[in-house]
């Protein structure tokens, strides 16, 4: 599951090692994959609202 | 060699599996366009976006009245092409502690020689004002009827929530009247003066 | 291929120092109030910050275009991953947007801060021209382009504000916070003046806010931004910043011209009078669609010579003219024109071009439809 | 077994004379225009987009030239502004729906079935009735402008209530061409994922496909979620023109800010949709010709679905001047300043490909080359966009122009043009001349930054968009702004006589027609014949 977030975090920066993809594609399901990067989409824009409000007081 | 080509590829499980898929998914992507739209006015009035006002009516919520502070309430009231109505409010500003509520009369006249309906259609400004905006009573939640030459005061009872942001010292609450298209009278001659004069 | 080379190089160094020979037309304009300073400095900041990773990025890759071609007989290598310099290079622009967002934030959020405004203007965006009301001081005008259209058409030499110049400038006095209030009648209209870094659009039904402390008097010009039918590019904004004493002297010189205006309501007026006063209205405010002859353009714009309904019926012709036309572009002028206005353009466009019917309106019967 | 389908009138009668030379050895029955309308190879179809696009390219380039020669010089000389209303919004419309989006997907259809070794697309019948969609399409929104009240004059972002309230008679003719051309790209999108979800070559995984295929995959989930999104709002609009609803009139109590919302929100993915292919091209070009491995394929891909995912949430970037509340013009500027990170390392891979490499510069790379300089100059004008205050500056003006044109133009149809002069070879077995290929590249670099780059002063210096006349500083950049547009324009003639003279002979090529090409596609022979892949190839993956 770590492996999995980790890798879609990569994927969040475009930075990837081969040895890496190699196992993602070899491993994990793909609905993994995209349940985790759904989440953390999500977060991210949760995130990147906090900031804004924050920012705007 | 096509046909061969083309029935083994319509065989293909996995090909009618990805169409079915993608097709829930277009399906879903057109109806999700269609929530958008009142998923945008409940985004609106709960982040205040774009100076939408909540369009029904509000209980007065009875809190402490912030005596230190004073907002000025601003009313403007603008007409449109198609109704020949006049809209005034009777004070073009208020001063309010937040937390205080208040009511405004505003009049209208219906200049011309057929009934006609109307709604008054509000905006805030600042637009993260709104939602700090109760309304109690309001003509704007309504359509309005007018007989010729009709007046009619109707009043808005209004509150300012004690958390208006604390940079907020002027609301402006602009009304603009649009005709609603009901029963559309054909458009006929009219007597040539005083046409609103019949009161 | 060096020959390629050469051009490509020559290209790229064309494109690097057009931007260092920016002259001040060729760039945003710094402007005239404390906002405008800062767009325009956060503006060169980002301009300086691209330029300095352009070069290192095309700088790269030129060397490596000239340095590793198989002409000099480059052999590749067969490196093709690096986990290190990519995450420096994910990092790195990370940081440097970082350290932009934080100044760019600040600016913001003083450009949304409209509180504690002198005066506030009414801005309406109308198919094609503004007007402006200041609230509370019962002074409000329509401000149409002024520029000729035998200019445009090429008919006469063009002038130095071509297309950039208005009958009525919204006057606004130095050193005082002027809060804007903006809508529009009909369509979505966008105001702006870069001196002023003013821009906002001006949305039907909806009102938006914006700002300005103008810290030196003059003449700052703007358009609409926002394509708003036909005449999109011919509705210019012109702004005039007065110094306070004498935007006070203005101010109450146009209200005291107002109540002069509403005096004449009340006279008798006669038809050469309505008619020279409403040859100039109607130049301002309807010949950009009903056109100079009045021959309009059919479908959206009707013919209003020889247009036999309006001939026949007064009441009918009023009616279009004080209350508009709901969802076209004929707009309701009770509220915009005043009495004398209205009455002096109604009577032009009923004897204009042969349409004699010899009818003159007078203000007061206007007056007296539009009393409450 | 004949393919059942209704009778399509041909509406490039020329077309079928450009592309018939190709491709002769077919031997199922129907000839002339009939085998074209009823053909169900994905090659044949390939090539009708291929053409229907070059079409459409020239279509709306003339209507640019119309536009570039009105602004030639102040003043209203040759067109009236109702009618350069009419132009703009048909340039726009034309080259975005028209010209790039099915240029991209013939490339699709030609190439990714050949690049996964596929015999065909997934669903043949399909493909061939998304293609004769957009004829259709295209002649009814054309068509529109002979209509009463002319075509559709809004702008292509037809912002309402110009487009409902105000809009000319025409517009409900408008509204049915784009949905024609929106089912159009759905159904081509999801022939394209079930083609590579489903149709790779034995032992090809996911992570062994070029690039082109990735990107293609990824832009295809793009469209399949933003396209309905696209026919939502346009269904909306034609309710609220022809059935009274108020989605977007406030006067019954309808928000026109709303339809910006609902269109950026296609509108944004729409931006990548023309772009992610075109960095898939790329990625194929340069290792090509610089003789080595692509830098950092896994992290182009993650990349890819990196921005694929953040295009998303950045579309209210196009409208900081419409009165967001704060917290919102904050968060938009701060999603939109991320997501110039991942594009950023698409092109710092690309050049660290040509670092050490062994480069040569044929005419596919020239253009591949071009590409990575000038769509980074339209990235760098985008970022200084993404500074919401000093957007508040730039909003609307020559200047926005001018980025997404650099994005587009230098960026997208150069991509094109780099994966046409690649392919080219593979689909007609010639070699494209040399000589006028590099005339056509140093025209066309020469003729896009005279256009465009001026734009940017232009804007700073204040002229707004969609304006058909301007006031007298801005004479000078429009001057050169429109030599360059009438040079570009004509360079593209260049381009159609070296795709003709390729057709029509040429060096032969052989089945690997370039020293550093490694995909599949070099595996058949050129020109590639009718029918490839139809016993799986045997794929070694080789070490991406």
């Amino acid at each position: 599951m770590w492996g999995v977030i980790k890798s879609v975090l990569a994927a969040f920066f475009g930075v990837q090692r081969e040895r890496q993809r190699q196992e993602d594609f070899e491993n994990g399901s793909p609905v993994a994959f995209i349940i985790v990067g759904v989440v953390l989409a999500v977060v991210l824009v949760v995130v990147v609202a906090l900031v804004a409000v924050q920012a705007s007081r | 060699m096509t046909q061969g080509g083309q029935s083994q590829h319509k065989a293909n499980p996995g090909v009618r599996r990805t169409v079915v898929r993608t097709v829930a998914a277009l399906v879903g992507m057109f109806a999700f366009a269609f929530a958008l739209v009142p998923l945008y006015d409940v985004f609106c009035q709960v982040t205040g976006l774009n100076g939408k006002v909540n369009n029904s009516a509000q209980s007065i919520i009875h809190e402490e009245v912030d005596e230190s502070r004073m907002v000025t309430v601003q009313f403007i009231t603008r007409g449109s092409s198609g109704l020949p109505w006049r809209m005034d409010v009777e004070t073009r500003q208020v001063r309010v502690h937040p937390g205080q509520s208040a009511e405004v009369n505003f009049a209208f006249h219906n200049q011309s020689v057929e009934g006609n309906w109307g709604r008054a259609v509000p905006s805030v400004s600042p637009s993260n004002a709104s939602r700090h905006l109760r309304k109690i009573n309001c003509f704007c939640f309504d359509e309005q009827h007018l007989e010729a030459g009709e007046r009619l005061e109707l009043p808005l009872v209004f509150q300012l929530a004690r958390d208006l942001p604390d940079d907020i010292n002027t609301v402006t609450l602009v009304y603009t009247l649009y005709p609603v298209t009901r029963d559309e009278a054909p458009l006929q001659a009219r007597a040539t003066t005083g046409n609103g004069e019949e009161t | 291929m060096r020959k390629s080379l050469v051009w490509m190089t020559g290209c790229l160094g064309f494109a690097l120092m057009v931007p260092l020979a920016m002259a001040n037309a060729w760039n945003m304009p710094v402007g005239v109030t404390d906002v405008s300073r800062e767009i325009h400095s956060l503006h060169m900041i980002i301009f300086w910050i691209c330029v300095v990773i352009g070069v290192v990025v095309f700088g790269v890759m030129f060397y490596s275009l000239f340095r590793f071609r198989r002409s000099q007989g480059a052999k590749a290598s067969n490196f093709h991953e690096n986990t290190t310099v990519e995450v420096i290079w994910t990092a790195v622009p990370l940081l440097i947007l970082v350290g932009m967002a934080i100044p760019a934030t600040a600016t913001l959020k003083k450009m949304y801060d409209a509180s504690d405004a002198e005066l506030d203007i009414m801005i309406t965006g109308q198919q094609w021209r503004w007007r402006y009301e200041y609230l509370g001081e019962d002074v409000a005008f329509n401000s149409n382009m002024s520029t000729p259209r035998a200019q445009i058409q090429g008919d006469e030499p063009r002038g130095e504000h071509y297309l950039l110049e208005v009958d009525e400038p919204l006057v606004l006095p130095v050193n005082r916070k002027v809060r804007f209030l903006m809508t529009a009648d009909d369509v979505i209209h966008s105001w702006w003046v870069p001196d002023l870094a003013v821009k906002q659009d001006t949305i039907p039904g909806f009102i938006n806010e914006n700002w300005v402390r103008i810290n030196e008097p003059g003449i700052y010009r703007g358009q609409c931004t926002e394509l708003c039918g036909m005449d999109h590019g011919f509705m210019p904004i012109v702004v005039e910043a007065l110094e306070e004493e004498e935007f006070d002297a203005w101010l109450a010189e146009r209200k005291e011209a107002a109540e002069q205006e509403a005096m004449g309501v009340d006279r008798e007026w006669e038809l050469e009078e309505l008619m020279e006063r409403g040859e100039a209205v109607y130049g301002s405010i309807c010949a950009s669609c009903h056109q100079a002859e009045g021959q309009g353009a059919p479908p959206a714009f009707p013919a209003l010579a020889d247009n036999q309904q309006l001939i026949d019926d007064l009441d009918w012709h009023l009616d279009k003219i004080l209350n508009g036309v709901s969802g076209s572009a004929m707009p309701a002028f009770r509220g915009t024109l005043n009495p004398v206005e209205i009455a002096a353009v109604t009577t032009w466009t009923r004897n204009a071009w042969g349409n004699d019917t010899g009818d003159a309106v007078q203000p007061a019967e206007i007056a007296e439809r539009l009393s409450d | 077994m004949a393919p059942k389908l209704p009778p399509h009138h041909p509406l490039e009668q020329s077309t079928s004379a450009v592309a018939g030379g190709q491709a002769s050895a077919h031997h199922s029955p129907p000839r002339g225009i009939m085998r074209w309308l009823l053909t169900t190879n994905h090659k044949e179809i390939g090539s009708l987009y291929l053409i229907f696009s070059l079409v459409m390219f020239f279509i709306g380039g003339i209507f640019a030239l119309v536009v570039r020669a009105e602004l030639f010089q102040p003043g209203l000389q040759l067109v009236q502004p109702e009618f350069f209303n009419q132009m703009t919004t048909m340039h726009g419309l034309i080259m975005v729906f028209g010209a790039v989006m099915p240029a991209f997907t013939g490339l699709a259809n030609w190439m990714i079935p050949l690049q996964v070794g596929a015999p065909d697309m997934a669903l043949p019948r399909l493909n061939n009735f998304s293609f004769w969609l957009l004829p259709v399409a295209f002649a009814l929104l054309l068509s529109t402008m002979l209509m009463p009240g002319g075509g559709p004059n809004f702008g292509w972002t037809f912002y309402a209530p110009l487009s409902t309230t105000y809009a000319p008679p025409s517009t409900t003719f408008f509204i049915l061409s784009l949905h024609i051309a929106g089912i159009s790209s759905i159904l081509g999108a999801i022939n394209i994922v079930a083609t590579i979800l489903n149709m790779r070559a034995p032992g090809m995984r996911l992570m062994d496909m070029p690039l082109f295929v990735w990107t293609w995959l990824i832009t295809a989930f793009l469209l399949i979620a933003v396209m309905p999104v696209l026919a939502g709002v346009i269904t909306m609009m034609l309710m609220d023109i022809n059935f009274g609803t108020s989605f977007f009139n406030a006067a019954g109590g309808g928000d026109p800010v709303l339809f910006q919302h609902l269109f950026w929100f296609f509108g944004h993915p729409e931006v990548y949709i023309m772009i992610l292919p075109a960095f898939g091209i790329v990625s194929a070009i340069i290792p090509t010709f610089a003789r080595k491995r692509l830098f950092g394929y896994a992290s182009m891909v993650y990349a890819t679905a990196s921005i694929a995912v953040l295009s998303f949430l950045v579309w209210a970037h196009h409208m900081f001047v419409v009165g967001l509340p704060l917290v919102a013009e904050l968060f938009f500027m701060y999603t939109t300043m991320l997501i110039a990170v991942p594009t950023g390392v698409k092109v710092f891979n690309w050049i660290t490909t040509l670092f050490r490499g062994s480069i040569t510069f044929e005419p596919p790379m020239l253009f591949a080359l071009a590409f990575v300089v000038l769509f980074t100059i339209g990235g760098f004008s985008g970022l200084m966009l993404a500074i919401a205050p000093a957007d508040f500056q730039y909003h609307d003006t020559y200047f926005v122009v001018a980025h997404f044109h650099y994005v587009l133009v230098p960026g997208a149809v150069f991509a094109i043009m780099a994966g046409v002069y690649y392919w080219l070879p593979k689909w007609t077995g010639h070699y494209p001349n040399v000589k006028l290929s590099q005339w056509h590249f140093w025209l066309s670099v020469i003729g896009v930054n005279l256009t465009f780059f001026p734009m940017h002063f232009s804007g700073l210096a204040g002229m707004p968009r969609r304006i058909p006349d301007y006031a007298l500083q801005f004479a000078d950049f429009n001057l050169v702004s429109s030599l360059g547009a009438l040079l570009f324009g004509a360079s593209q003639l260049v381009f159609v006589a070296v795709v003709i003279l390729c057709v029509r002979g040429g060096e032969k090529a052989p089945a690997k027609a370039w020293e550093g090409a490694e995909d599949l596609e070099w595996s058949v022979p050129s020109p590639a014949p009718l029918h490839t892949f139809d016993t799986p190839p045997n794929f070694r993956p080789h070490e991406h």
